[in-house]
């Protein structure tokens, strides 16, 4: 059985947030949507201050509380590991997202033209559109319009339709085409690897085998594909430091 | 609505006497009534629309984690409230009907009523918190997953409890309907709709009398369990700090009879008051409501006293911040004045249990207070756990959440919309039991 | 046992039995690891618990509401009250 | 470890999609409602891919755009190119943004209303706005042409069509350069005579000081950013390397840094000072790289100058300096000496001449640890240790073997690019570079590097003797009494054309024409640009967006491309791997915008200066090496971008730009050691003696003085970097704190403000300080304060209003912002808060000795807006 998982190496990660941005545009989340996160954090008082990054995706979870509240099966896991959310059945009801303890869910609060919006850069343009046909946004992915795996449901990619949830798919219309995440093939310093976690034989396999790691919040049970290795979890006192704007007002 | 009080048998006018209860008469005050809770309906439907038409955007709702937001705010609180007004009122029947509590016989339909409306608008509320509530509809039947606490929510307490409920409350006033379906009036072949063939027969009435213990019997397992998986939509998270816990699920059963009897307590006083029923609905039905909710409230009490030396002993660190929020930060103010109210209360209660002295005044006040508390600890069972209930270091671990106009105006549009069917259904049907001794069963 | 009690009698267990197909057969596993968790083995399965749930509540109904004897139309509670 | 490589097929995947077949997905399967939501066309897109170059900052990596029918939809980095190999950093993947982005300028534009405020514009047809410049410039022109100033920002690629265009025209030319580092370009190039400013040869490091340098955030010289890091990671794997970053702030080293130490801002050259005092005390010495390659042994007269022979007569003479060599126990020629000299002081013709090690050593005696302690806020005992640490990592004496060549391993080096960027700048990369040089880390394997060639830059034979000529100056103070070593600084320029008498300066430049450059909000001292950017006759601004000094100041706007044009030739190595590249359009441009190179040949022909002897395609050829080979550009032919890059790769052996299109980078292979390691090229260290002694710099100093300069001018101006107190510390102490400035790792340039990806990363401005600091002073987080700048020698205070961000990764008395902020132009730069800029000078005390921008000022920070 293959399981998809995901390794962060916390030794190399530089908290660039490349991976973030790879993401937004593979897969045209709209504004102050963030698939893949990463923490800034700082921990400690002057002078023995220290910084450390933690990119956090979805963690796809072995055990998902996600799935489990689920009232209609929208959000599911697939044999392959990935955690995935059906647009198409999706009622809105934002479980998934006080279940989760990771806090890795996006609700479309507006049409993904509103919240495209944000960017004040009006993707109908004459002259863009002319070009774009006016997709929002101009660089739309073809591949979100398709379905993937044996359940044949839209799943992949943001900005579908307003009143669902979305996550980070672990770029399932990429996995599914070969290619690695969108994150994962963008960072510069190789800092996320990823491939069949339950194949001993795999590099990130050896990798995780080979190295000290750690899951986010691990006494949870959720068993997460994402495993954290080198560095430590963040501690109690860490505190986030240059967050991204969001521009949903509050 | 004040002046129109007095049985209307003892009123002939226009050749037909009156339908008890002020039934099918509109009184000026009864009007501005309508008035006021339709539009608060409108203001609630306006609300609703916006949100509908610019998305979710609309309500002060955000992601947890970057966003830093509550995804769940006044409307699941709304929901879990809602629901717990439900209790009282099959609570209060099922009771009566279990052991023929007398005194309280005048507040069963009421109760029945309530449970009815609190139902429909927990429903209505479940369905404005849904990004994509046309889909929810469908998808809930079609899709709904056992697995899922919200599967008890929906089907249990929405479906079942509020079917039984109407299965309830018909079967207790086919007697009623009867009865008025004699008198002559616009409404009769209504009346004789509802009655279906009841005829007071000694045989038909004590199959009625059975029929509805059966039921009262059958609808407590099903109370119980209903509000215990409403209990555990928060109980079972594991991954939000707060909520985890195995006294989520009785503690909000006895939330839920708290705030239905709260209610109750206000209701019987109203009606008592505008239909002049002082003697359908003796002192002795409040001080059994009193008794009632102070035991209910000493019950809490203990909850929210165990709840608090929980949280302070020895709290993990998402703990200590959702509790010191809580106890001393962004909504101790809530929390005390919620708590204070529970509490408080209680011990009114108890003293007015102790010399014996009920007062209907104090009684509504109370009611109406413990209903403020409840709503309180709602909110504060569903918000804090999320913008003080990060596990990872979003932020400075402080979400926040405000609603917005919109939320509010969809608030006032549900408590607006629920008076405004029990305002309807008193215009239509006697909100007290007619009394056995008008008539004997027909032999 | 009357008409009225084995009908009764039936809808509730029918009822019953419907809520107990309907969510251990129909609905979605209890489950959450794969694909088919998500998806109940017989669509519609939930809306068959509640249809169950409403024919079992709709005994009560029947016991009480249904007239002695089906056949007899003209006993209705119209010309008794009359 | 090993490198997962990139782009691994995933195994397992066809068990993932189970039975979706590959066919289904490139048979485009696709969902009818779906896309009818999306309303997105059905038919099959046709999907390419075409390989071009980051626009965005100056680390030039490639990439592939993906296309779906002839739009891009996403860049990802070019495989197997050396610099990001597949990867890309977050503003790569953003900028695709821009592209369609129709904030950006549309049309040509002409002023209708006065300067100053906001623009009010009418569209222009392309040949009506050339016209325009045309006709000013020849008015101009007709006087000066020195008087039409060109001015960009960053030439993104070989600037061969820029510089074509300035010699064309005859204009002068301003770059964004000392707002970089060029100080510290100026002082490699004096000092050891390469281009670039400090990097350690990183992947053979082991001990890095990471002085000042931002490692995830910045980059430094040479690259933008991703390929040091990428490096880094590589040697901490590799080497166990240790990152000691020596900066006010933790975060430019993040988690990399094994130590900080949080240094007091301004006082990096008394720590510099301190560890060259260290290393010579604990004597961490190479003395044979010493003798052998630097000036260390050169004798020196009692009157500071070093004594030499003069060899060859007339044009060929040349004065040789002298050495003692204790083999023949007399001064000798240098080039003549067996056994130099390095120390001591020696007796000749009856004066003492004392070698300049000895007299560094004496120098920097008075330099202890304890001396510096409260100069730079850096325990005695943390710089003794790290001393003690440099030198023995630096393990003097060993080589090891590369690539069959023997080369001195010395695997210590220092990375410092921004340090330059303050008053005592110059000295201070001197000092550093001093410290490398002490353990012969300069060119070592493993040590200390500044460019990736020994190539000699002409500024280190220019530096010999630095030329100041008599006033009248012109307006950028070239060989000026002021700045006797001139970067070129606009900020300078402002203070001249407020005050040209003061400078001796006659002619103020009368047209600008500005090329990708924002001086009103990207410029530090921006106050000064906005008052004297009115004072031009006529301003064409060219550039993708309607830039803040276009708003304000443009007569004229050209709306340029941004990645969609043709550039080039840019370097794609990454220090070990020689490779080129070329920028090619991902697509056409949209709307009317055009590539730069397309607007210069367009211009120079309206200008009549296209064609004939010295005209912009002369120029080309000769800047592109094409003039005089069959590939030059044919006279009197208008060439396209692509015809002329398609002639230039041919001149390099290649096919021509098809090359580029089909491969995407041209990998030429690895740098052999002689091209990387100065011991071993050929000559050792490109021919240059390293300059421990500054004696040019002392002559200069006492020409200044002879010709009446004041003491601001010349009193850095010393054969040793020596310190003194910056000029801000004589602000009032109620200025508590140092303001610094910095990268965030989503901005570089102005336009990265521009792109809403990047904005929604990097966030709003804020003023980050020690939470000990707020404390004492009843701020909190989130505060509005007002951030307050003295001119210690003006008294003038310049202030914005921003909030506050609490750290503890900041010394206490100093406070931080981040740049690329105060625009307000585009809609999501507008609102985020001030830039840094405005509180800057660029007056006397706040520019280096090389006339560059200090990014140091004294401020004080206050609870609440300015209005309060």
């Amino acid at each position: 059985m293959t399981r998809f998982g995901m390794a962060v190496d916390l030794d190399r990660c530089q908290g660039c947030r490349a991976c973030v941005e790879a993401c937004k545009i593979e897969n045209n989340t709209p504004s102050s949507v963030f698939w893949m996160h990463v923490f800034r954090l700082e921990d400690g008082e002057y002078p023995n201050t220290h910084i450390d990054f933690l990119p956090r995706p979805c963690q796809h979870c072995n055990n998902a509380p996600c799935v489990k509240v689920c009232p209609v099966g929208a959000r599911f896991k697939r044999e392959d590991g990935l955690v995935l959310t059906d647009y198409d059945r999706c009622i809105g009801c934002r479980y998934c997202e006080v279940a989760c303890p990771y806090g890795v869910n996006y609700f479309n609060w507006r049409s993904p033209d509103d919240a495209f919006a944000d960017y004040q850069i009006p993707f109908d343009d004459p002259d863009v559109a002319s070009v774009t046909g006016g997709a929002v946004p101009a660089y739309k992915n073809p591949d979100h319009d398709r379905k993937y795996g044996d359940e044949q449901r839209l799943t992949s990619g943001s900005a579908h339709q307003k009143g669902v949830m979305e996550k980070c798919t672990f770029c399932v219309h990429r996995v599914e085409q070969g290619l690695l995440p969108a994150c994962v093939d963008t960072c510069p310093v190789g800092a996320l690897k990823f491939g069949d976690i339950e194949d001993d034989e795999t590099p990130i396999s050896q990798f995780i085998r080979s190295n000290n790691t750690f899951q986010l919040l691990e006494d949870l049970g959720t068993d997460p594909s994402v495993v954290y290795v080198g560095g430590t979890a963040p501690s109690s006192t860490a505190r986030e430091i240059e967050r991204p704007t969001t521009g949903v007002d509050r | 609505m004040t002046t129109q009080t007095m049985p209307t048998e003892e009123r002939p006018q226009d050749g037909a006497p009156r339908l008890p209860m002020g039934v099918g008469q509109f009184s000026r005050g009864w009007l501005l009534f309508f008035a006021l809770t339709t539009i608060g309906s409108i203001v609630g439907l306006i609300g609703y629309l916006t949100e509908h038409s610019q998305g979710m955007v609309a309500t002060g709702m955000r992601d947890l984690g970057t966003m830093g937001g509550a995804t769940w705010g006044i409307y699941i609180s709304l929901v879990v409230y809602f629901v717990g007004i439900s209790f009282a009122g099959i609570t209060i029947a099922a009771l009566i009907r279990l052991f023929d509590i007398e005194d309280l016989k005048g507040t069963a339909r009421m109760a029945e009523l309530m449970t009815i409306v609190a139902l429909l608008l927990g429903g209505i509320a479940i369905i404005v918190d849904l990004g994509q509530p046309l889909r929810g509809i469908v998808n809930l039947f079609r899709y709904a997953r056992p697995q899922s606490p919200f599967f008890g929510t929906f089907s249990l307490v929405i479906a079942g409890y509020l079917f039984a409920s109407i299965v309830y409350l018909y079967l207790t006033s086919r007697r009623d309907a009867a009865v008025l379906a004699k008198q002559p009036s616009k409404l009769q072949g209504f009346f004789r709709a509802w009655a279906a063939g009841y005829e007071d027969t000694a045989d038909q009435r004590s199959r009625d009398r059975r029929t509805t213990f059966w039921l009262a019997l059958a609808v407590l397992p099903l109370l119980v369990v209903a509000h215990s998986s409403l209990g555990f939509v928060f109980g079972l998270q594991v991954g939000r700090p707060g909520w985890f816990g195995t006294l989520q699920a009785p503690a909000f059963v006895i939330l839920a009879g708290v705030s239905g009897i709260g209610h109750l307590l206000v209701f019987a006083a109203i009606v008592r008051k505008l239909l002049g029923q002082e003697k359908r609905i003796g002192l002795e039905a409040f001080a059994w409501l009193g008794r009632f909710l102070m035991v209910l409230l000493f019950v809490y009490s203990y909850f929210v006293i165990v709840e608090i030396f929980t949280t302070i002993y020895q709290p993990t660190v998402a703990e200590q911040r959702i509790g010191d929020a809580l106890l001393t930060g962004r909504y101790a103010w809530l929390f005390w004045i919620s708590v204070a109210t529970l509490v408080v209360h209680a011990v009114w209660l108890g003293w007015m249990a102790v010399t014996k002295r009920w007062n209907v005044g104090a009684l509504v006040v109370i009611g109406l207070l413990v209903n403020v508390g409840a709503m309180g600890k709602r909110y504060l069972i569903v918000v804090p756990s999320q913008t003080h209930g990060q596990l990872l270091p979003y932020g400075d671990g402080v979400g926040s959440y405000s609603p917005t106009w919109v939320e509010y105006a969809v608030a006032v549009g549900l408590f607006s919309f629920g008076a405004l069917l029990i305002g309807l259904f008193m215009k239509m049907f006697p909100i007290i039991e007619l009394e056995d001794s008008k008539t004997e069963a027909v032999t | 046992m009357t008409r009225r009690g084995v009908i009764t009698i039936a809808m509730i267990v029918i009822g019953v039995s419907l809520m107990g197909a309907a969510y251990f057969a129909g609905s979605a596993p209890w489950c959450a690891d794969e694909v088919a968790c998500s998806n109940p083995r017989m669509e519609w399965s939930p809306a068959l618990f509640v249809f169950g749930v409403i024919i079992a509540i709709s005994s009560a109904l029947y016991y009480d509401v249904a007239k002695d004897k089906a056949v007899d139309r003209d006993s209705g509670p119209k010309d008794k009250t009359r | 470890m090993a490198e997962i490589s990139r782009r691994t097929v995933v195994k397992g995947t066809a068990a993932a999609g189970g039975t979706v077949a590959a066919s289904k997905l490139l048979f485009n399967v696709v969902d009818s409602d779906a896309s009818a939501e999306t309303g997105l066309q059905l038919a099959a897109p046709v999907e390419d891919e075409v390989f071009t170059t980051c626009w965005i900052g100056k680390q030039d990596c490639g990439m592939s755009a993906r296309r779906v029918d002839g739009r891009v939809v996403k860049f990802e980095g070019m495989n197997g190119h050396p610099r990001n190999d597949g990867t890309l950093c977050p503003k790569g993947q953003a900028q695709i943004v821009s592209i369609y982005d129709p904030n950006r300028l549309k049309t040509p534009l002409v002023r209708t209303n006065d300067k100053g405020v906001t623009g009010e514009w009418r569209q222009a047809s392309w040949d009506e706005a050339l016209e325009l410049v045309a006709e000013q410039y020849a008015k101009v022109a007709a006087d000066d042409p020195k008087q039409v100033l060109w001015q960009k920002g960053r030439s993104k690629a070989k600037d061969f069509y820029d510089e074509a265009f300035v010699k064309a025209i005859g204009c002068s030319k301003l770059g964004h350069g000392a707002y970089c580092s060029d100080t510290g370009y100026r002082a490699v190039e004096y000092t050891t005579g390469l281009h670039g400013v400090l990097h350690p040869d990183l992947l053979n490091s082991k001990y890095v000081l990471s002085w000042g340098w931002n490692i995830t955030n910045a980059g430094g010289n040479k690259f933008c950013w991703l390929t040091w890091p990428r490096q880094l990671v590589q040697a901490r794997e590799n080497n166990g390397l240790k990152i000691v970053q020596i900066d006010p702030r933790l975060r430019p080293a993040g988690p990399f840094a094994d130590e900080w130490v949080p240094i007091k801002a301004g006082g990096d050259l008394a720590m510099a000072l301190a560890m060259c005092h260290e290393l010579i005390a604990q004597g961490f010495i190479d003395q044979p790289y010493l003798t052998a390659y630097t000036n260390a042994p050169y004798l020196v007269g009692e009157d500071g100058l070093v004594l030499k022979e003069t060899i060859g007569e007339g044009e060929e003479a040349a004065d040789v300096p002298l050495v003692w060599d204790d083999a023949v126990g007399r001064a000798v020629m240098y080039t003549d000496a067996v056994e130099p000299a390095l120390e001591g002081n020696h007796q000749i013709d009856g004066q003492t001449f004392t070698t300049s090690f000895e007299l560094f050593k004496a120098h920097v005696d008075q330099y202890t640890p304890e001396w510096a302690a409260d100069k730079c806020g850096v325990d005695a005992s943390t710089i003794r240790r790290l001393a003690s640490e440099f030198g023995t990592e630096a393990s003097i004496g060993a080589t090891t073997i590369v690539d069959g060549v023997e080369v001195p391993h010395r695997p210590v080096g220092i990375m410092a690019y921004h340090m330059a960027q303050q008053e005592l700048g110059f000295q201070a990369v001197r000092a550093m570079t001093i410290i490398s040089m002490l353990v012969g880390a300069v060119g070592a394997h493993g040590g200390q590097l500044s460019d990736f060639t020994w190539k000699i830059h002409k500024n280190y034979a220019a530096f010999e003797d630095l030329k100041i000529d008599e006033p009248p100056y012109d307006f950028t103070l070239k060989n000026s009494k002021f700045f006797p070593i001139n970067t070129g600084f606009p900020g300078i320029v402002t203070q001249v054309m407020q005050d040209p008498d003061r400078y001796q300066v006659e002619k103020l430049p009368k047209m600008v024409i500005i090329h990708m450059a924002n001086p009103v909000v990207a410029f530090a001292s921006a106050p000064d640009f906005v008052a004297t950017y009115g004072m031009f006759d006529f301003v064409a601004v060219i550039s993708p967006w309607m830039s803040e000094t276009a708003d304000l100041f443009a007569d004229v706007v050209l709306p340029a491309a941004t990645i969609e044009k043709y550039e080039g030739p840019i370097s794609a190595g990454d220090g070990y791997i020689d490779a080129k590249a070329l920028r090619l359009p991902p697509m056409e441009p949209l709307f009317e915008s055009r590539g730069e190179i397309d607007i210069y040949l367009d211009l120079t022909e309206k200008m009549g200066l296209l064609h004939g002897e010295g005209g912009y395609l002369e120029r080309v050829n000769d800047l592109l090496g094409l003039a005089e080979t069959e590939f030059a550009l044919p006279a009197g032919e208008k060439p396209t971008p692509r015809d002329i890059f398609d002639r230039w790769s041919k001149s390099q052996g290649l096919s021509g730009i098809d090359y580029f299109e089909e491969n995407g980078v041209w990998v030429k292979g690895p740098l052999s050691p002689a091209k990387r390691y100065g011991y071993v090229s050929d000559p050792p260290f490109g021919g240059a003696v390293h300059r421990l002694y500054g004696e040019s710099l002392l002559k200069a100093q006492r020409l200044q003085e002879d010709m009446g300069v004041d003491e601001v001018y010349s009193r850095d101006y010393t054969a040793f970097p020596t310190w003194r107190a910056p000029t801000m510390d004589a602000s009032p102490p109620e200025y508590e704190f140092t303001l610094i400035s910095y990268k965030l790792v989503e901005h570089k340039q102005s336009r990265t403000a521009m792109i809403p990806l990047l904005t929604e990363l990097g966030g709003r401005q804020r003023v980050e300080m020690n939470p000990s600091a707020a404390r004492r002073l009843d701020l909190s987080e989130g505060d509005v304060v007002t951030v307050e700048s003295h001119n210690a020698v003006t008294g003038e205070t310049r202030s914005v209003e921003t909030v506050l961000a609490l750290t503890e990764g900041i010394r206490p008395d100093v406070v931080g912002m981040p740049h690329h902020f105060g625009g307000w132009t585009h809609p999501v730069s507008r609102g985020l808060g001030p830039s840094p800029n405005d509180l800057y000078f660029s007056s006397e005390g706040y520019v280096g000795q090389t006339a560059d921008a200090s990014f140091h000022v004294k401020v004080r920070v206050t609870k609440g807006s300015e209005s309060t």
